[in-house]
């Protein structure tokens, strides 16, 4: 047992902040709140640089890493607020062509929710649709008939939707009305599904562990009465809090992504989801006035985290699945 | 213990209550959030419809322009207006809340006489300028800065959160007047005109998207010395005495309006299945009992402010440290409303435009402004409790 | 409208808080914790001072008031620690003859339970079992046959127990297995639990505000690193929250005793029972090493606090009904 | 970043689970809690097994008698004699995990020779003597004296939370040697044996009922020089070296019965009806979460010791802050299980006969004893997050 990230893994997670830095600063971040679109040619990048292509193996022109390799590199796109749909795109890689290039961008819904929401929609080439219940079908959403599970894919400009005002200023989202002449897919729904959860999660650690460092930043610079208000316990120990509940999901999502366990992956999405919001609001609150601001970076966070813990299984969903594995 | 209402009581909700039955219907539409000239506009005619009909100033005192109103009656007033769906203060906010109430008490016959009559009929909008970049919580640590100049102050500096500065005519102002004092004896509380050469108001964006706020830049405004209240470096205390004034009623409609609330996420819950989740559904009944609380502690501060109020009328009484045990649960309890908002609405709570996710948004300014939940506890524990300071 | 105590009820407090402070001090809770039966001649001063006879009208040789005052008496007893069925003695003086003037004790309990204990069994003359859903007979608990409303009463040596080892030192328990011959009395079943309900909820307020008080004193006496512990912001911002709980769940007892409304004692018992059971565990941390020990005060608060709790309607229990109540 | 466990440490299991399936079963039955003797008896025994099973100071190493097991074999160690139901530490348990470490670390080779075998074979019994009435969180500011006469010190002052006082044969001690130096510079370490005279030891009790613990009386006690472990006035030093070393581990056997005990929750809650209600479902779900990732986070901080691990061998490594992260989530999170706990009882929850409601109420102490929480905050904060001392 060595549960600490190896050599080549810190390799990698150095390797994409930095890449993430460098092509994603501030300046672009703050362009991207006015206009979320991915970026076409950073995608590109980010595909050449083998960030989709990630668990592909090296025959398949990929770099034959696994999960928690993909884990780290989803961590870094949370902490740096990235835009665009990520965790379809990891995924799907290698399955729909042009993905692990970065050529092609692919969207990922979850069937069965009401509404289903699509990211990015305008920036997707097509959408593809895990319904972990339902057979593809005409329409999407509730209905028990003909549940079974399964995966199917459409062009983007054949499905149907409607607006969809995006809490999420990164991050624009359209309701689902209507998936037509869906074409399925052969892939384990219930797999992507989970590793789509894991991943989300992985985002949302990123995100937690950067507001703490937001959080800390601002109260080592921000001096009142006299002192930074870091000095001060009450500052202090919303700050610690902040890291406990970022170290706890940490450790849950990095062993989600070695165990691969259904539960797992769901204890950590619930740990990973209740970092990410409850570490941005400490944050705002550590920022005091500043943390209320749409210049303050602290909101994007908060936001963006709302919308994930909405994504591949809630707080409750989990917290039952989690309560029916201890009497199984 | 009395939570039965005298008969003048009653005949004063009875009255209100017709009148706002008379008026509301004829009110015209509110004007668009980001309509700051319709926004002062419309709030300024509310003003004006209360000060012909007797309620401009209800509780402020007689000699002031008031009406000379019991708290009680206060309270009733902010609870019938509330449920009529009546606007609030709006623009008058600073006006009615802050700075007439300053000048009432501390300012000197002429000034009274120049500057309340306009806030009462809403002819004149006040903005606030008291936080800075560098001072927030720790308001003493203001450096805008005000030098004499024969019979004017010559003020500089950056003062930030000012409401409705983009149509107020008139600011009041914190300003340093001594350097060399220690920290809380050399401001000084001045009346600022809006149109002065020197002023720039550039809106402030809050992460709910709205410009509510804004930031104003002052580079060497000239300010007449006899704008100002109070003694020179006095100005700290003649701030402070009315600062905490309003807290045990500023609250009075939202927590109205959050009980309401209650209400319609409740029925939202069972229209859209969510009732059946037992989880959100005791959420809910513990707010309601939290609310039903926070009502009552409202009811009770105002008693204890009835209670102390100066035999010549006046809504007066002591500021009491109530209001911080108020706020402080108050300001939580919203959160946590617009939290089980967002529990019923689900994946709804995504969409920025229900006008709950906005809610939720700017719940989460209550923890931080007038004082955050930090320094609300440092308050209760040092002036309630009685704890050893600093530290 | 004045929510506010009267000058009468400010007397009626301070006598109460005064008797029981020079009747029941410190020496007295000591050797109450080794032997928590209650103090017989106590209990006749008590009934002389008219403690149970406060709300018997004058003509019947009570005190003539009412609800409002009856709680400020037992918020005393709740902060004093006062050990024995104080809101039986108080709800049944002048049904039960004996029971106004400290003569007679008796016991008050809740049918329909799992399981129904009794409070100070060894000390009660007679015990009252409250039924509001389930008639009265042989044997109580569960059992939906013939549920009716109903109050009846026992003579203490006919009630068939069980023993339990009561968590609290001050109130020794036993579990009812049966009360046989009982005699039905006419009292109205839902009043005497509702009213039962807001005395249990005055107790909690008095031992949530007696905690504060407790970590106050502590906090400002005890030194650490050079300074009271009070004078740092971690301490002082728990002993603030523990104040605000105290006021929300003060004002919320005293209102529902001037309504009597059944969502306003519910409510009000929610927020004093929690308000006394954290407020205790915060005393106990702002205690540190010496609120564990035994001799502090503060576990009797705690235990006593957990014990009122689950009488008279619990959180889960209170909660559904203020659900309900705002959709009617 | 591997969870699964190599050949030599499945094999390290698999004999330490045939053992523990050999001796198990022959074991005693349990003393009761208030027989000391006995429990010093029964501890003592289990000690000496494993000291002849070759289990006696694992991590140790070896120059100090230990085993000089890995990290991860002394997690394996700890997890698989927990969930045999073996006893843990006991009355060893300041020998084993803090005196014992101390002498091993700063001690000289007359020092080892004497202390360390009689506590590896459980000949010897250690309490601690640190804590003391004014003495808690601040320990620096320790007031028992140690006065020089002659070749000993003559030691005076009351110490606090001595567990196993009653039954111990040594007492590490924390003593002032110098009342002028500044508080921490003035502290030296002291052996003492327990039965020197002016030694009196009284029980203390704790709100669970039981006397755990002991306050300890030092009326002009004589210890010899040759006693003291480091140099004079360096105790503080000496101490601390040790003192975080086994937080990273100490808790490993709680967490696995937490995990299990979990479990019996659930089972009881469907067997009782409690299942049904969702709010106590929901919350023994998230539980399970929560104590899945405090044994990660066990497994993260132990293979952080192990790679910081002295090429020398020994269980090793520098104690990381990380568990201070561990101590602050764990002992909130026991005391959450508990309380659910007392919620899957209803009000069986006030039988103080239930294992879970003593469980419940030893609790408490989780969050105050070595370290509280507070303190504990701000060992992360400043010392992992860098925010600045003081205030």
């Amino acid at each position: 047992m060595d549960f600490q990230l190896t050599e080549d893994q810190r390799a990698l997670r150095r390797a994409a902040r930095e890449l993430l830095a460098k092509r994603f600063g501030p300046d672009r971040l703050r362009a991207a709140v006015g206009d979320p679109a991915p970026d076409r040619a950073l995608w590109r990048e980010l595909g050449a640089a083998g960030f989709f292509a990630l668990r592909l193996p090296e025959e398949a022109g990929g770099v034959g890493l696994g999960l928690p390799e993909a884990v780290l590199v989803l961590e870094e796109t949370g902490r740096a607020l990235l835009p665009g749909p990520v965790v379809a795109c990891q995924l799907l890689a290698g399955v729909v062509d042009g993905v692990a290039s970065g050529e092609k961008i692919v969207g990922l819904c979850e069937g069965g929710r009401e509404p289903v929401l699509w990211e990015h929609p305008a920036a997707c080439d097509e959408l593809i649709l895990v319904e972990t219940g339902t057979e593809c079908r005409d329409g999407v959403g509730g209905g028990a008939r003909g549940r079974t599970a399964g995966v199917c894919r459409s062009a983007a400009e054949r499905v149907s939707c409607a607006p969809f005002a995006s809490v999420d200023p990164l991050t624009p989202l359209a309701r689902v009305t209507g998936l037509p002449r869906a074409e399925a897919l052969a892939l384990d729904a219930s797999r992507l599904r989970r590793e789509a959860a894991l991943l989300t999660a992985a985002q949302q650690l990123g995100s937690a562990a950067r507001t703490v460092e937001l959080a800390v930043a601002h109260a080592r610079r921000r001096e009142q009465f006299g002192a930074p208000v870091g000095s001060f316990q009450a500052v202090k120990h919303l700050c610690a809090q902040m890291l406990v509940r970022a170290e706890m999901a940490r450790c849950a999502v990095y062993a989600a992504s070695v165990t691969e366990g259904d539960l797992d992956v769901t204890g950590a999405k619930l740990l990973a989801d209740e970092a990410a919001v409850r570490n941005a609001r400490d944050c705002v609150q550590v920022h005091g006035g500043m943390g209320f601001t749409w210049e303050a970076d602290v909101h994007l966070h908060l936001k963006r985290a709302w919308l994930r813990a909405e994504c591949w299984g809630t707080a409750g969903e989990a917290e039952e699945l989690l309560a029916a594995g201890l009497i199984t | 213990m009395d939570l039965t209402f005298t008969e003048e009581e009653d005949a004063f909700r009875a009255r209100l209550r017709r009148w706002l039955g008379e008026v509301m219907p004829a009110l015209p539409a509110k004007p668009a959030a980001d309509d700051w000239p319709g926004r002062r506009a419309y709030d300024a005619a509310w003003q004006r419809m209360l000060y012909d009909a007797g309620y401009a100033g209800l509780h402020w005192p007689e000699d002031a322009g008031g009406r000379g109103a019991t708290p009680t009656q206060h309270l009733i007033f902010l609870e019938e207006t509330e449920r009529a769906g009546a606007p609030y203060v709006g623009a008058n906010f600073v006006g009615l809340l802050h700075a007439g109430p300053t000048v009432a008490a501390e300012g000197s016959a002429e000034q009274r006489a120049r500057w309340l009559p306009p806030i009462l009929r809403g002819d004149e909008i006040w903005c606030q300028g008291f936080s800075e970049p560098d001072a927030g919580s720790d308001l003493a640590a203001l450096r805008t800065t005000a030098v004499r100049d024969g019979d004017h102050y010559v003020v500089s500096g950056t003062k930030l959160w000012t409401s409705h500065a983009e149509v107020a005519d008139w600011c009041e102002l914190l300003v340093r007047t001594d350097p060399d004092a220690p920290r809380h004896r050399g401001i000084s509380w001045l009346a600022m005109p809006m149109d002065a050469p020197g002023v720039t108001v550039r809106p402030l964006r809050t992460l709910a998207g709205s410009a509510e706020f804004a930031e104003m830049f002052l580079d060497e405004v000239r300010v007449p010395i006899s704008h100002r209240v109070g003694a020179e470096n006095d100005g700290w205390r003649v701030t402070m005495v009315t600062l905490s004034f309003e807290r045990g009623t500023a609250f009075v409609g939202e927590v109205v309006a959050c009980r309401r609330m209650l209400g319609a996420l409740a029925r939202t819950a069972r229209d859209n299945g969510r009732w059946d989740d037992a989880v959100l559904r005791r959420r809910l009944g513990r707010l309601h009992a939290e609310f039903a609380a926070l009502w009552r502690l409202t009811q009770w501060n105002v008693s204890e402010a009835a209670a102390a109020r100066p035999p010549g009328g006046g809504g007066g009484g002591v500021p009491g440290t109530g209001g911080s045990v108020f706020k402080l649960r108050y300001s939580h309890a919203r959160q946590e409303l617009y939290d089980a908002a967002a529990e019923v609405l689900g994946a709804g709570a995504l969409d920025a435009d229900h006008e709950w996710v906005a809610g939720r948004l700017s719940s989460l300014s209550y923890t931080i402004a007038a004082g955050t939940s930090q320094i609300q506890r440092n308050i209760v524990a040092e002036r309630i409790l009685g704890l050893p300071k600093g530290r």
